[in-house]
């Protein structure tokens, strides 16, 4: 009775394990670490939301996008345009001259409308860069370059759209959810907010992969073509894909502008985005834990690093990755996993042996 | 008119720029397949090799064009050995490679010239025509890059050596069980692809200046360049940077740089919708 | 906190700038700058006998990591106040955390002005400061019709509009205005429309390194300096080498500090920095003022009894003199910005050659008058509940 | 001669081939049986080098060749046809013949007449892309283009799968021609159990990554053939 | 009586001037198992790409139960008129298990509500069960595709046609690579299958050609050479001559 229960604990995938046990780490967190770190940390959880929905597109589509922080973009200047509103005109728009807010920007008025908007206008787009492209026969890097040129279009648009944007500056003193000029969140209640929606987003992912179309997402990356003769139209699945990752980065760009205060094109362009799949191949791809445990990973270690060694911590940075890739080229995760299973199979070689030599005697 | 004819020949020497700086790319991501993260750091590098031989030992420009295609393939030798060899087919791997590559470098640099430096002119002077004004370092770019285009066509058209390469992209193993040692070809050929962007670095040195945070311009340029032109052809290469350069130009000299650079994404964007292999592609079963 | 830098025989200090990402070039020499000052000011016996302990924080260029690392110089080091940041988008970023802790920011370079931040100290100059002396000076010198350029961020955009009113003021004409996308190295297309539109003068607010190609590729495509020079409120000594002597020859530049002014402060300064720190950096407008925000929060600590009373150490700054490097400079006794002097230099063999000067500082505008003329001669306060003072 | 010795080789942790020694003399014909699945296509991979050995070495004319690369074993003169063909897509079908010939023959257009008058079918094709041939003929050009090398041994794995019956007929008079005027040994695996009889004069049969019988292909016996060949 | 289920007329299909396929007449009669043979780059393949809309035809059409199927989108023609097909070479999703190669080719899941709504319910076990089985690769359900060996490769593509149970199953060569056993085992198989579903099977092993076959059409560039049922091919000259034997009399 109880050996089969340890032989159920013993057959849980290990990165399962992992997910429980960040879980419950991230859980007690602010129990014992100082404030700004539990603010640290819930800014890197929401990058670790956004990080999930790029390994949704990436790990399991297959469909590198290396404009994903667009999406993350689109959400986190909702909610940032939403606290800029409401004491009347913002700075940036008088200073240009603007006498009246634009009427576009009228439903930001409200932070939980602005959050919708944020992740539902970053679903549509999403939506629509993936009709437009899926119904051709686009695959791979071409896929990428498309999310480049969007990327460069969109930093470059609130770059320049000063007057409507406030352009490099960015947007700042986001509020954490405040409604109608009330106390915002804490700080530590913002944290739980975060940690309960990350967990939510990340059963989402589970199920969602774990599903026929997560399987059909995967066959999508491995043999498109050989899918589309069992009858599946695979670009509806990856509109689809595309669509639900978006939206999910949308999420999580709402939940990080009031986290960090601020939202720049900095946080939103190119190089942002080759971050996160930067993250993901460290944490291991295609798995989700290592989506979480590479941005967890990867940004607290700059932050640690860039405290201890203050001109060189890039440098030891970069040979970490490469240390990292030496090591573990399927990424942390990736290597925990493919341990566990070389000890099963070891287990399994084994009793097959001793079977054999059974009927052999 | 002659705005329009100026621009043009500005046009010219953007889509040369382009060229010049994303051959190199063509070999390393369109047919070696490695998503190269550090593209911009080896044309930093050409361009550190330029300040080097002439800025500081004061020898003749043409000398650091050599030198600086030698001192980058023999760096792009070095990671292929050490890292990139083991990472081929691998894509994640090799973006998680290159990157860390690229930090490295700019790091390194930084830390040996937290400036910018000069890299002094060497063909000043100009052509006037009217009140068009065509700079002869503009035409020497747009030479050394129809030079260096014809060099690469030439190269892995005609040669074994490119028909090895192409057959290893293919199929490596087979390949290799052909006969011909594909390591060694690809450290070959990924140098060489190095080098050009060291060729790069070097030529545009002049106009730019060399810093360690110019890697970071070129890599989303180039890598548009790359794939609009289909990846890897060299011809779709050249006409693509023709493409994107004049139209950026010439764009740009209606309205302004910024919104000739949004339109021309969204351009790409569209056309590659539509030619969703590159401009130049042929179909195969 | 209660236990805010109390219990022991130091003051601590933030120290916050870049020191890897693309403006590390710039903020190197300000990080070096303010532990050169405050070395100076422990060896000549600290602050009220307390010796200043400054930790130093990299924010890597980026603006949500420059939030995080104030927060951990706040929360963790508990610094009474912090010299840093280099950009607005950086500075800005730091606002909100700035207002929550009650802490203080002491911001040394150059800005857009239109910001009044409680929290916040200005050293750096203000447009109004860098241009209503230099325009005039410039349509007398050199023809009324104006180009203006810049790269396409705020700041170049914010001081040009200043420009061109002043320029309209003067009876000039602003013949065209150009913005290169930030980091841009084509600057084809802007020097053929300069051709185009025959300006007297370029005034531009071009950034960073794209001032290499700008200068090379203004002469390469046939502009010449001495008809059509460029003047710049941007580039600095750092810029110089870069660009190369002899494509910088000519032009001019307006700045409140140059190193090669003729001071005897100024060369002694520029000596011991340049005998302390061989790190390839060198002495500019930047570094010249981080080294005074030190000194000037080293002055205001002197003035407050406890120094991690923020509210105090705020008002102690409001009329704070010292004898920078540039010649006496002075904390506004209302508006939380700096006097500075205004200075123009033509160059010169690869220096500024300094060809004016004004006598005293300069009063900075936030909200210059030229283009807000209902805060002409009003004394500018910050608020915390006006809209207008910073991002709210 | 080829010699094998006792060579273990995994996938991972798993054991595919078991200990298995054999000697393939100078002009020999051998053909190797098996199940699915038993470990034929790994052994042919474990002797031109694609999967590393475990266990044991291998011999070609008495230098031990074990440890090499596949590019050296290919020198040496060992040529290899895939399961599957593998013709590369991109080159035409004269540059994949070409490519098969740069590691050590000298006259390029010499050996591509003489092999291509073992295949006169891929004569009209010559310049059009590998990849567009069909099954039966892309097999043609995988064999020509192993024998572009003048290979010492030619390995061949299922060479008979996908093609039309008059020309499996002919590749079995090909081969025999080649090696008369190559003088060449053959290792072929194979499935089609008559052209097996046809072309080899040994046999050899695999089961569970082991030799389970060989011996001469007159020999073999419908009731080994019962045993370890039927399901 | 309508027995016909595919009627293909003057079909054509030519890639840069060369004909693949030119003029084909060609009738696949319901639960029948049609055999095509016929040369090397006779143009088989081509012509189940044809069917099953992986090229687009040239000229001529293809009517399944009367209609025009000719040049529509493979994903339609696999769904809508339920017309499946395993390739020649083996073509599975490599970096899956076994189970989930057979599981995505599952019939009757392929649109995104019906996927959303599956379960692993015990019916859908028992039903994958018996597919794997049947092509015995059920002890290896848990390894990768790619792990499997080419042969094992071939089971298993069949085995996910069979999944798909498609009205028409389309085989392009299922028995290569096996040994002469297997390829009469999966002939009975194929012999299972016809009646409830129909077949067309493209073969070279001309011993599973007659094991199988209602009715053959052999392919000889691009064209139909003969038709009828195995004896009357086989006896056929033309096709003695160009694929049958060789000039000396052989063949295998
Ligand atoms: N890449 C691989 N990783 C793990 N296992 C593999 C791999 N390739 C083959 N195998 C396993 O090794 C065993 C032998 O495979 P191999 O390809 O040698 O068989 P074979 O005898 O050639 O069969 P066939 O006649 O089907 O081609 C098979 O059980 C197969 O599942
Ligand atoms: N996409 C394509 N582009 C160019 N030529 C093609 C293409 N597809 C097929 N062909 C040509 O059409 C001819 C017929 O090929 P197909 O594969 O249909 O032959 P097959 O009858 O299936 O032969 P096999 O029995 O060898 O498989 C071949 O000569 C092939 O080169
Ligand atoms: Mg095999
Ligand atoms: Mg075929």
């Amino acid at each position: 009775m109880m050996g089969g229960i340890y032989n159920k604990i013993r057959s849980v995938q290990i990165h399962r394990m992992i997910d429980i046990g960040l879980l419950v780490f991230l859980a007690v967190f602010p129990l014992f670490a100082e404030e700004f770190r539990v603010e640290m940390m819930g800014r890197y959880l929401c990058l670790a939301i956004f990080a999930l929905s790029l390994d949704l597109l990436w790990g399991y589509g297959g469909l590198l996008s290396l404009g994903h922080a667009v999406f993350f973009g689109i959400g986190g200047y909702m909610i940032g345009l939403c606290y800029q509103i409401q004491f009347g005109l913002p700075a940036f728009m008088t200073r240009e001259k603007i006498t009246v807010l634009p009427w576009f920007y009228l439903p930001l008025k409200n932070p939980i409308v602005a959050a919708l908007i944020g992740i539902g206008l970053a679903a549509l787009i999403s939506a629509i860069l993936g009709f437009f492209v899926f119904s051709s026969k686009i695959k791979g890097v071409f896929f990428t370059i498309i999310t480049l040129a969007l990327a460069q279009m969109f930093s470059q648009f609130i770059i320049t759209e000063q007057k409507y944007t406030n352009g490099f500056n960015g947007l700042q003193s986001i509020k954490r959810f405040a409604m109608n000029h009330g106390q915002p969140l804490d700080k530590i209640e913002y944290y739980y907010v975060i940690l309960v929606v990350a967990a939510l987003v990340f059963l989402f992912c589970m199920w969602l992969t774990r599903n026929r179309v997560g399987k059909i997402a995967v066959s999508i990356r491995e043999n498109e073509q050989r899918l589309g003769f069992f009858g599946y139209t695979a670009s509806h699945y990856k509109i689809l894909i595309m669509t639900i990752a978006g939206a999910i980065a949308g999420l999580s760009g709402v939940l990080y502008a009031p986290a960090t205060g601020s939202i720049t094109v900095q946080d939103i362009g190119i190089a942002a985005s080759t971050l996160v799949v930067v993250w993901i191949a460290v944490g291991g791809r295609g798995n989700l834990t290592g989506a979480v445990v590479g941005t967890l990973f990867i940004n607290w270690a700059q932050s640690l690093l860039s405290d201890q060694f203050s001109s060189f911590w890039q440098l030891i940075l970069g040979i970490v990755l490469i240390l990292i890739i030496f090591f573990m080229p399927n990424g942390i995760v990736g290597k925990i996993i493919s341990l566990q299973q070389r000890r099963r199979t070891d287990k399994m070689m084994a009793g097959q042996e001793t079977a054999s030599a059974e009927d052999g005697a | 008119m002659a705005f329009l004819i100026s621009q043009m020949s500005n046009g010219l020497n953007q889509s040369a720029v382009l060229l010049i700086a994303t051959l190199g790319l063509v070999i390393i991501f369109g047919l070696m397949k490695v998503i190269n993260m550090a593209h911009g750091q080896m044309i930093m590098i050409g361009g550190f090799c330029a300040y080097i031989v002439t800025g500081i030992f004061s020898l003749p420009f043409c000398l650091a064009i050599v030198i600086s295609f030698i001192v980058t393939a023999l760096f792009g030798m070095l990671i292929e050995i050490v890292i990139i060899k083991r990472l081929y087919a691998k894509p994640t791997e090799t973006i998680l490679a290159t990157f860390a590559i690229s930090i490295i470098l700019t790091e390194i640099a930084r830390m040996v010239w937290p400036l910018a430096v000069n890299v002094k002119m060497p063909l000043p002077g100009k052509f006037t025509l009217g009140s068009v004004t065509i700079p002869f370092y503009n035409i020497f770019l747009v030479l050394i890059a129809l030079g260096l285009l014809v060099c690469t066509i030439y190269f892995f058209a005609c040669t074994k050596t490119g028909r090895k390469i192409r057959a290893i992209t293919q199929n490596r193993q087979m390949t290799e069980c052909l006969g011909i040692d594909t390591a060694k070809i690809d450290t070959l050929t990924f140098a060489y692809g190095a080098g050009l962007a060291g060729i790069a670095g070097c030529v545009l040195a002049p106009t730019t200046g060399v810093s360690y945070d110019m890697g970071a311009t070129y890599l989303t340029n180039t890598f548009l360049t790359a794939v609009v032109g289909g990846a890897q052809s060299m011809v779709g290469t050249a006409v693509a940077s023709g493409i994107i350069g004049e139209s950026r130009t010439l764009l740009a000299g209606f309205s302004n740089d910024t919104w000739a650079m949004i339109m021309v994404s969204f351009a790409i964007i569209v056309l590659v919708r539509f030619k969703p292999e590159g401009l130049f592609y042929k179909e195969g079963r | 906190g209660c236990s805010k830098g109390q219990s022991s025989n130091t003051i601590k200090v933030g120290v916050l700038f870049s020191d890897t990402g693309s403006t590390a070039v710039m903020e190197k020499t300000m990080t070096d700058a303010c532990k050169m000052a405050f070395d100076e000011i422990n060896k000549a016996g600290g602050v009220n006998g307390k010796k200043i302990e400054y930790i130093h924080e990299d924010y890597a260029s980026d603006p949500a990591t420059c939030t995080e690392k104030i927060k951990e110089l706040i929360e963790k080091d508990h610094v009474v106040a912090t010299v840093g940041c280099c950009t607005s988008a950086s500075r800005q970023a730091t606002l909100p955390t700035l207002k929550d802790d009650n802490s203080l920011l002491i911001y040394p370079t150059f800005t857009e002005g239109e910001e009044v931040h409680p929290n916040v100290i200005y050293v750096g100059c203000m447009p109004n400061q860098q241009a209503t002396n230099f325009i005039p000076y410039l349509i007398n010198k050199l023809g009324k019709k104006v180009f203006l350029v810049g790269s396409d961020y705020v700041f170049p955009k914010t001081c040009n509009k200043q420009a061109r009113a002043l320029i309209n003021m003067y009876g000039g004409q602003v013949v065209g205005e150009e913005y290169v996308p930030l980091g841009g190295t084509d600057f084809s297309t802007v020097c053929s429309k300069i051709k185009s539109s025959g300006a007297d003068f370029v005034y531009s607010a071009v950034v960073g390194d794209s001032n290499n190609a700008f200068f090379k590729d203004f002469k390469q495509y046939g502009l010449d300096a001495s008809k059509t020079p460029i003047c710049s409120i941007a580039i600095d000594e750092s810029n110089l080498s870069a660009i190369g002597a002899n494509y910088a020859e000519g032009h001019y530049a307006s700045m409140p500090y140059f190193s090669s002014l003729d001071t005897d402060a100024s060369k002694k300064f520029v000596d011991k920095y340049n005998s302390q720190f061989k790190d390839g950096t060198v002495v500019t407008v930047l570094t010249e003022s981080a080294y005074s925000s030190c000194y000037l929060l080293a002055e205001a600590l002197k003035k407050v009894k406890d120094p991690t009373d923020t509210t105090a150490l705020i008002k102690a700054f409001g009329g704070l003199t010292f004898d920078a490097p540039q010649g006496q400079i002075k904390v506004d006794e209302y508006n939380h910005s700096t006097w500075v002097y205004s200075r123009f230099a033509k160059i010169h063999d690869g220096k500024f050659d300094v060809v004016y000067s004004t006598d005293k500082a300069t009063r900075p505008e936030p909200w210059p008058g030229i283009l807000y003329p209902q805060y002409k001669n009003s004394n500018f306060m910050p608020d915390w509940n006006d809209p207008k003072c910073y991002p709210q | 001669m080829l010699v094998i010795d006792d060579i273990n080789v995994n996938y991972g942790k798993s054991k595919v081939i078991n200990g298995i020694s054999m000697k393939i003399g100078d002009r020999e014909k051998l053909a190797i049986l098996g199940r699915n699945g038993v470990g034929k296509t790994t052994l042919l991979k474990s002797v031109i080098g694609l999967l590393p050995l475990e266990k044991g070495r291998i011999r070609l004319d008495d230098k031990e060749i074990s440890r090499q690369s596949p590019h050296w074993r290919a020198q040496q003169g060992i040529a290899y046809v895939p399961q599957g063909r593998e013709i590369i897509p991109d080159l035409t079908v004269e540059e994949n013949l070409e490519l098969g010939g740069y590691a050590h023959t000298k006259d390029l257009e010499e050996q591509k007449k003489k092999v291509l008058r073992f295949f006169p079918a891929l004569e009209v094709h010559l310049k059009r892309k590998g990849g567009v041939l069909s099954g039966g003929q892309q097999q043609q050009l995988a064999i020509g283009r192993a024998l572009m090398s003048n290979p010492k041994i030619l390995l061949l794995d299922e060479p008979t799968e996908g093609i039309q019956p008059n020309i499996v007929a002919e590749i079995a008079k090909i081969l025999d021609r080649v090696r008369e005027e190559m003088s060449i040994t053959l290792v072929i695996v194979e499935q089609n159990l008559k052209f097996a009889r046809k072309i080899a004069d040994h046999y050899v049969i695999i089961q569970k990554g082991k030799v389970v019988s060989e011996g001469e292909m007159a020999h073999l016996e419908e009731e080994t053939i019962k045993k370890y060949l039927a399901v | 009586m309508n027995t016909v289920l595919l009627d293909i007329q003057d079909l054509s299909v030519s890639f840069s001037g060369f004909h693949a396929v030119s003029k084909v007449n060609l009738q696949v009669e319901k639960g029948k198992i049609h055999v095509i043979i016929g040369p090397n780059g006779a143009g088989k393949s081509t012509l189940m790409d044809l069917i099953t809309g992986k090229t687009k035809p040239t000229a001529g059409r293809i009517l399944y139960e009367g209609e025009n199927i000719a040049g529509k989108e493979p994903s339609v023609i696999a769904s809508k008129y339920r017309i499946g097909r395993k390739f020649q070479g083996p073509n599975v999703f490599d970096n899956m298990t076994v189970y989930e190669n057979i599981e995505i080719a599952l019939t009757g899941y392929t649109s995104i509500w019906k996927a959303f709504s599956y379960r692993r319910t015990d019916k859908v076990k028992a039903q994958m069960k018996n597919v794997l089985d049947l092509v015995q690769l059920y002890d290896q359900k848990d390894r990768m595709a790619v792990e499997l060996s080419h042969g094992q490769r071939q089971w298993l593509e069949i085995g996910m046609v069979i999944a798909q149970s498609p009205n028409l199953i389309i085989l392009d060569e299922p028995a290569a690579g096996m040994t002469d056993t297997e390829t009469y085992k999966t002939g009975e198989m194929v012999k299972g299958l016809a009646g409830e579903h129909t077949l067309i099977v493209i073969e070279h092993d001309m011993d599973f050609v007659e094991q199988i076959a209602d009715k053959v059409t052999v392919l000889h560039q691009g064209r139909v050479l003969a038709e009828g049922s195995f004896q009357e091919v086989k006896e056929n000259r033309e096709v003695i001559r160009v694929y049958l034997q060789d000039e000396s009399g052989e063949g295998f």
